[in-house]
């Protein structure tokens, strides 16, 4: 659990995964026991070309604090080309929503492969730590669905 | 120039060439023009236009006109060129159906700088020289042509017709693009909470009108996402600022490595959001990560964002930016 | 505070009946078991499911059905494959009654009566049809012809044969688009089938079905010399508020929610062709 | 008469905003205002029009209509309405003010809608004469006197000032405590403020619209007119000139789930969009024509059949302002009003 030490806040993490590579990452993280945080949230896609930059959004809307987008490495995509156009769309969607002034950190495009367990746990730690440190959400948030919950409160552990 | 874009029509129409003339058609006062068919040479006489308050890009509408019967000739100022190439890049003109005629365009006026010059009450209104004369309710009043321009007519980024059958005046040449893109340097040099709170003063005015999206000759999906009920999107006023950012966040995406910079969003949005500016920062950000590119330069360039190369930047590149 | 219609109550779905493959019949009560108001026949209720939708729905039972309200709802959109989805002891909320009935206390009153329907749009008439059976000593005779697809898609098939085909004074007669194996009835559209009923004129008309089946039914009639004065139908909209401010049921001047849902075809003359 | 200096605006105001919110016309940038809510120092617009009208007061772009908990399969619905703080809306103009009244035929009428009347009921209108109208303008087609708003308070301008006077109860209520601040002057000054006022109207362009071609039971008459394709060809179907319109009611209902419970919302929604009619089963208006007919058929029409021959517009001329395409009211009863034998 990522846990900002002196506010105790806990932030909410989306994670999109492609089937092929960073899901089946996340999935060996977990057999080898590899810890990586409970607050981070799993959808898994059948491609990184499937997110679209809608789906980023809303996830920021309904409350995530950062999202993270992973693929296969850009070559090994399973249908070949797909993740070369996910990298062109995240990187200006990035783009943009720093420019509207959206903390640039809290959306991030990683690649990580089936076989890389140990990156897909480190990526995930570094990525929570980092939006832990950075607090909620306030700049793309939707008001209406923010927790009335104290902030902080602790989910259930994995 | 009016009268010369009127004979040559009432020409074409007249040998068979056309059988419509899509064009601008004279409103109450002398900035109210509507873009108009125009089916006959009477009509033409008397209603057509063409100065400096055609702004109305007429592209869009070659959608539904070019599907009729019978060609129609269209009278393109340089933005509309752009567009309407586009559209025949993405297929969504029949070409054939469409005589296109160049014209030249010395800028459009925006009658909102007029009146946030002070001026009100605007009846009419005639160019003299470098001037407008306009006549109010309460008296005569000048403006410098330059001081009356539209924002993006003073950044013009061309004056040449990427597409014609025909060129009426003389050809003009691509404008240099520094200008176009000093506000989105300017914005992009201002921390992060200056850009959140700029862009906060902006977006929460927005009434969701929707203007700016069916004014858009890039935006011409049949079905909106906004408007399909199924995509959780649809939301008719946003009722929340997420909702506004989303908004305009996803239209101005929808329409990147696509939109000309014809700057109609912006023109029409009735609380005056510079909405071009996020149009142009996906502009900026493609020429220079992904090499210069225009759309509706031609019809058959491929759109940067459903093509890539091998070595193209990752993602991170964003996140690096400024720390130098 | 005063009530306000805008704001629905919650009800419990009580019994759910598969009338067709596509058309559920919901009985609704209130939590305390009771009929969760009163109303007209040809009267709508706005139903809907929380975070899914609202949407006007015709009240098919009876005022006469003193313990209880039913809808008959066919399945063919986003709130209604919802509905379909419900279970007895599921709520949903409910407002109403909206809209102006058929005048079942006026004109109606003594005459003689010719329904007609096609598909689910038996179901507003089902209302009118239980309360004159319940009021028999009100009203002459009752002719009802109704069509469907198939004989599955028959609403109400099982009421039909048990209690409208004997009640006293009833006609029933019944027809289906194609002919099909276990089916001795009538074969055939409906508007074909009230030209050869030839009905008598004295008749006053209720019809509701497909807008096609409406247009070319309510020309038989004029043909066989029905007066657009002796014939009701009634209307279907998209509606949000059903009390005539949310402004889009509109034919001309007239609020299908407000106005409506029931018109003498004379009053629909008067009104624009936009429906 | 009570005569208020402007350089005493400011103290009257911030006396208002002690008992009430006040809502004032700010500049948001040149020739361009909106209402904000007044705090020390809040510079008053002292142009014509805000860019939206001032309906939002009573009737808002989105209002929570109710709320739904869904509890083991239990539905708990919640009533979210409370009353309403007091508040007043400074500068209201004639046509804006006479908006009300045309609102509240909608939604105070039987059934009467809550969220509206308790806005209504608390809302007080401070209106003010116009001084410099716009070429836009044609309220007074529609019987409207832009030098004699409607209103609880009427400000009548005279350049230097304003001749105040309380046309209601409640507006004598309000200004009998802030008398203080004001002056006593002649009434002939405002009179002849007034006539200056409609001196200006009178030579206004709009000002003879052929009013008497519309109204209840035209319906047959204007509805098949041939030109209503003409008039609507370029029609984008934005919401514009609806959401700028001070008498444009049309809305819409909408739930959204917080995740925690479903908020039934409304929000306003424009007769001139795609799905405004359009049903599972198909839709009654399926091009820009037909939409774009029944905007204009519901001001000039509709709703003066349905409401004593008032017409639903009151010449304000922000959708003259703010169309795309500048097709507008004034351009539609233009044309349809043209006589047959003209064209």
């Amino acid at each position: 659990m990522q846990v900002n030490e002196q506010t105790g806040f806990v932030p909410t993490i989306v994670a999109f995964c492609c089937n092929w590579c960073s899901y089946a990452g996340a999935d060996l993280s977990g057999t080898n026991r590899l810890q990586y945080p409970a607050n981070v949230k799993i959808i898994r896609v059948p491609c990184s070309c499937r997110v679209n930059p809608m789906f980023i959004l809303r996830a920021f809307g309904r409350g995530a604090d950062g999202v993270i987008l992973c693929g296969c490495h850009p070559g090994d995509c399973h249908y070949t080309t797909g993740n070369y156009y996910t990298r062109r769309r995240m990187t200006l969607l990035c783009s943009m929503l720093d420019y509207l002034g959206i903390e640039r950190k809290r959306t991030r495009v990683e690649w990580v492969s089936a076989a890389e367990g140990a990156k897909f746990a480190k990526t995930m730690r570094s990525f929570a730590e980092e939006i832990a440190a950075l607090g909620p959400n306030r700049r793309l948030e939707d008001l209406r669905v923010r927790k009335s919950e104290p902030e902080g409160r602790v989910p259930d552990a994995e | 120039m009016r009268n010369k874009l009127v004979e040559r029509a009432k020409e074409l129409l007249a040998d068979g060439t056309v059988t419509r003339v899509i064009g601008w058609k004279r409103g109450e006062f002398s900035y109210d023009v509507t873009p108009a068919v125009f089916e006959t040479a009477e009509e033409l006489e008397k209603d057509f236009v063409y100065d400096g308050f055609c702004g109305a890009n007429v592209s869009k509408y070659l959608i539904r006109e070019s599907a009729k019967e019978g060609k129609i000739l269209a009278f393109l100022k340089p933005c509309d060129a752009f567009s309407f190439n586009q559209l025949l890049a993405e297929h969504r003109i029949r070409r054939e159906n469409v005589y296109a005629v160049g014209i030249p365009c010395e800028g459009m006026a925006d009658i909102g700088k007029i009146r946030s010059a002070g001026i009100d009450g605007v009846t009419g209104i005639r160019e003299e020289g470098e001037e407008f004369v306009l006549s109010t309710l309460y008296g005569e009043e000048r403006i410098a042509k330059k001081d009356a321009l539209a924002e993006r007519c003073l950044v013009c980024k061309s004056k040449r017709h990427p597409v014609y059958d025909e060129l009426i005046g003389e050809e003009g040449e691509d404008l240099p693009d520094d200008a176009r893109f000093e506000a989105v340097d300017k914005l992009e040099k201002m921390t992060a909470e200056e850009r959140f709170q700029f862009w906060r003063g902006e977006l929460s005015r927005c009434i969701r009108c929707n203007a700016c999206r069916n004014v858009c000759p890039a935006c011409t999906c049949e079905n909106c996402v906004f408007d399909n009920p199924d995509s959780g999107l649809s939301q008719k006023a946003a009722a929340d600022p997420f909702e506004e950012s989303m908004y305009h966040i996803i239209r101005a995406f929808h329409v990147a490595g696509r939109c000309t910079d014809c700057g109609e969003c912006s023109r029409v949005c009735p609380e005056n959001i510079p909405l071009h500016l996020l149009n142009r920062k996906f502009i900026k950000d493609i020429d220079e990560l992904y090499g210069a590119y225009r759309a509706g330069e031609n019809a058959e360039n491929k759109n940067p964002l459903v093509s890539f190369r091998e070595e193209d930047a990752e993602p991170s590149v964003v996140h690096e930016r400024g720390r130098a | 505070m005063n009530s306000e219609t805008l704001i629905p109550h919650a009800v419990v779905v009580d019994e759910v009946r598969a009338d067709t493959p596509d058309v559920k019949t919901f009985r609704i009560l209130t939590r305390e078991g009771g009929k969760p108001f009163d109303h007209i026949p040809g009267q709508c209720a706005m139903i809907s499911v929380p975070g899914v939708g609202e949407g006007m729905f015709s009240i098919t039972s009876s005022p006469t059905d003193e313990a209880y309200m039913e809808f008959s709802i066919k399945k063919c959109g986003h709130l209604t494959n919802w509905l379909h989805a419900l279970e007895p002891g599921m709520e949903v909320t409910v407002r109403g009654p909206y809209g102006r009935p058929f005048p079942v206390e006026d004109e109606l009153r003594g005459k003689d009566l010719l329904f007609i329907a096609g598909g689910i749009g038996l179901a507003p008439l089902r209302s009118v049809i239980r309360y004159v059976r319940d009021r028999r000593e009100n009203y002459g005779d009752v002719q009802i012809v109704y069509g469907a697809r198939s004989k599955e898609d028959l609403v109400d098939y099982e009421e039909i044969l048990t209690e409208w085909m004997s009640a006293p004074g009833f006609t029933v007669n019944l027809t289906i688009d194609r002919a099909e194996e276990g089916w001795d009835g009538h074969v055939g559209f409906v508007p074909n089938y009230v030209t050869e009923l030839n009905p008598d004129l004295a008749k006053t008309v209720l019809v509701c079905g497909p807008p096609i089946m409406i247009k070319f039914t309510v020309k038989g009639l004029s043909d066989l010399g029905f007066k657009p004065e002796q014939i009701y139908t009634t209307m279907e909209l998209r509606m949000k508020c059903g009390v005539g401010k949310c402004g889009r049921c509109n034919i001309g001047s007239k609020y299908v929610c407000k106005d409506g849902p029931v018109f003498r075809f004379d009053e629909l003359g008067e009104l624009p062709d936009e429906y | 008469m009570l005569y208020l200096k402007a350089e005493k605006l400011d103290a009257f105001l911030a006396r208002a905003a002690e008992t009430r919110k006040l809502y004032v016309p700010v500049d948001s940038e040149p020739g361009r205002s909106s209402y904000r809510e007044w705090t020390p120092g809040t510079a008053v617009s002292r142009g014509l029009h805000t860019t939206r009208s001032a309906k939002d007061f009573f009737f808002p772009q989105t209002e929570n209509l109710a709320g739904f908990r869904v509890e083991d399969k239990k539905i708990r619905v919640i009533d979210p309405r409370a009353e309403t703080e007091d508040f007043a809306v400074f500068g209201v103009r004639a046509c804006d003010a006479r908006s009300f009244g045309i609102l509240d035929k909608v939604f105070l009428a039987d059934p009467v809608d809550t969220y509206y009347e308790n806005r209504r009921r608390h809302g007080l209108i401070l209106s003010m004469s116009c001084r410099r109208p716009a070429e836009t303008c044609f309220c007074k087609n529609f019987g409207i006197d832009a030098a004699e708003p409607e209103g609880d308070v009427r400000f009548t301008d005279d350049g230097d000032g304003w001749y105040l006077e309380a046309l209601t109860e409640a507006g004598k209520a309000f200004l009998d405590p802030l008398a203080d601040l004001c002056e006593d002057r002649d009434p002939a000054g405002a009179e002849a403020a007034k006539e200056k006022t409609r001196e200006i109207v009178d030579r206004l362009p709009l000002n003879d619209l052929p009013v008497g071609k519309f109204g209840g039971g035209k319906t047959k008459e204007l509805f098949d007119r041939p030109e209503w394709a003409e008039l609507s060809e370029a029609c984008i179907g934005c919401g514009t000139c609806t959401f700028v319109c001070p008498t444009c009611q049309c809305y819409d209902i909408r739930d959204f789930d917080t995740g925690r419970e479903i908020r039934r919302f409304r929000c306003w929604d424009s007769c001139m969009y795609s799905d405004f009619t359009k049903m599972a089963g198909g839709n009654p208006r399926l091009t820009q024509k037909e939409r774009f007919r029944q905007r204009f058929m519901h001001k000039l029409v509709y709703f003066p059949e349905n409401n004593g021959g008032e017409f639903g517009c009151v010449g304000c001329g922000r959708c003259l302002a703010s169309c795309p395409i500048h097709m507008h009211i004034v351009k539609v009863m233009k044309r349809l009003g043209e006589d047959e034998n003209e064209q």
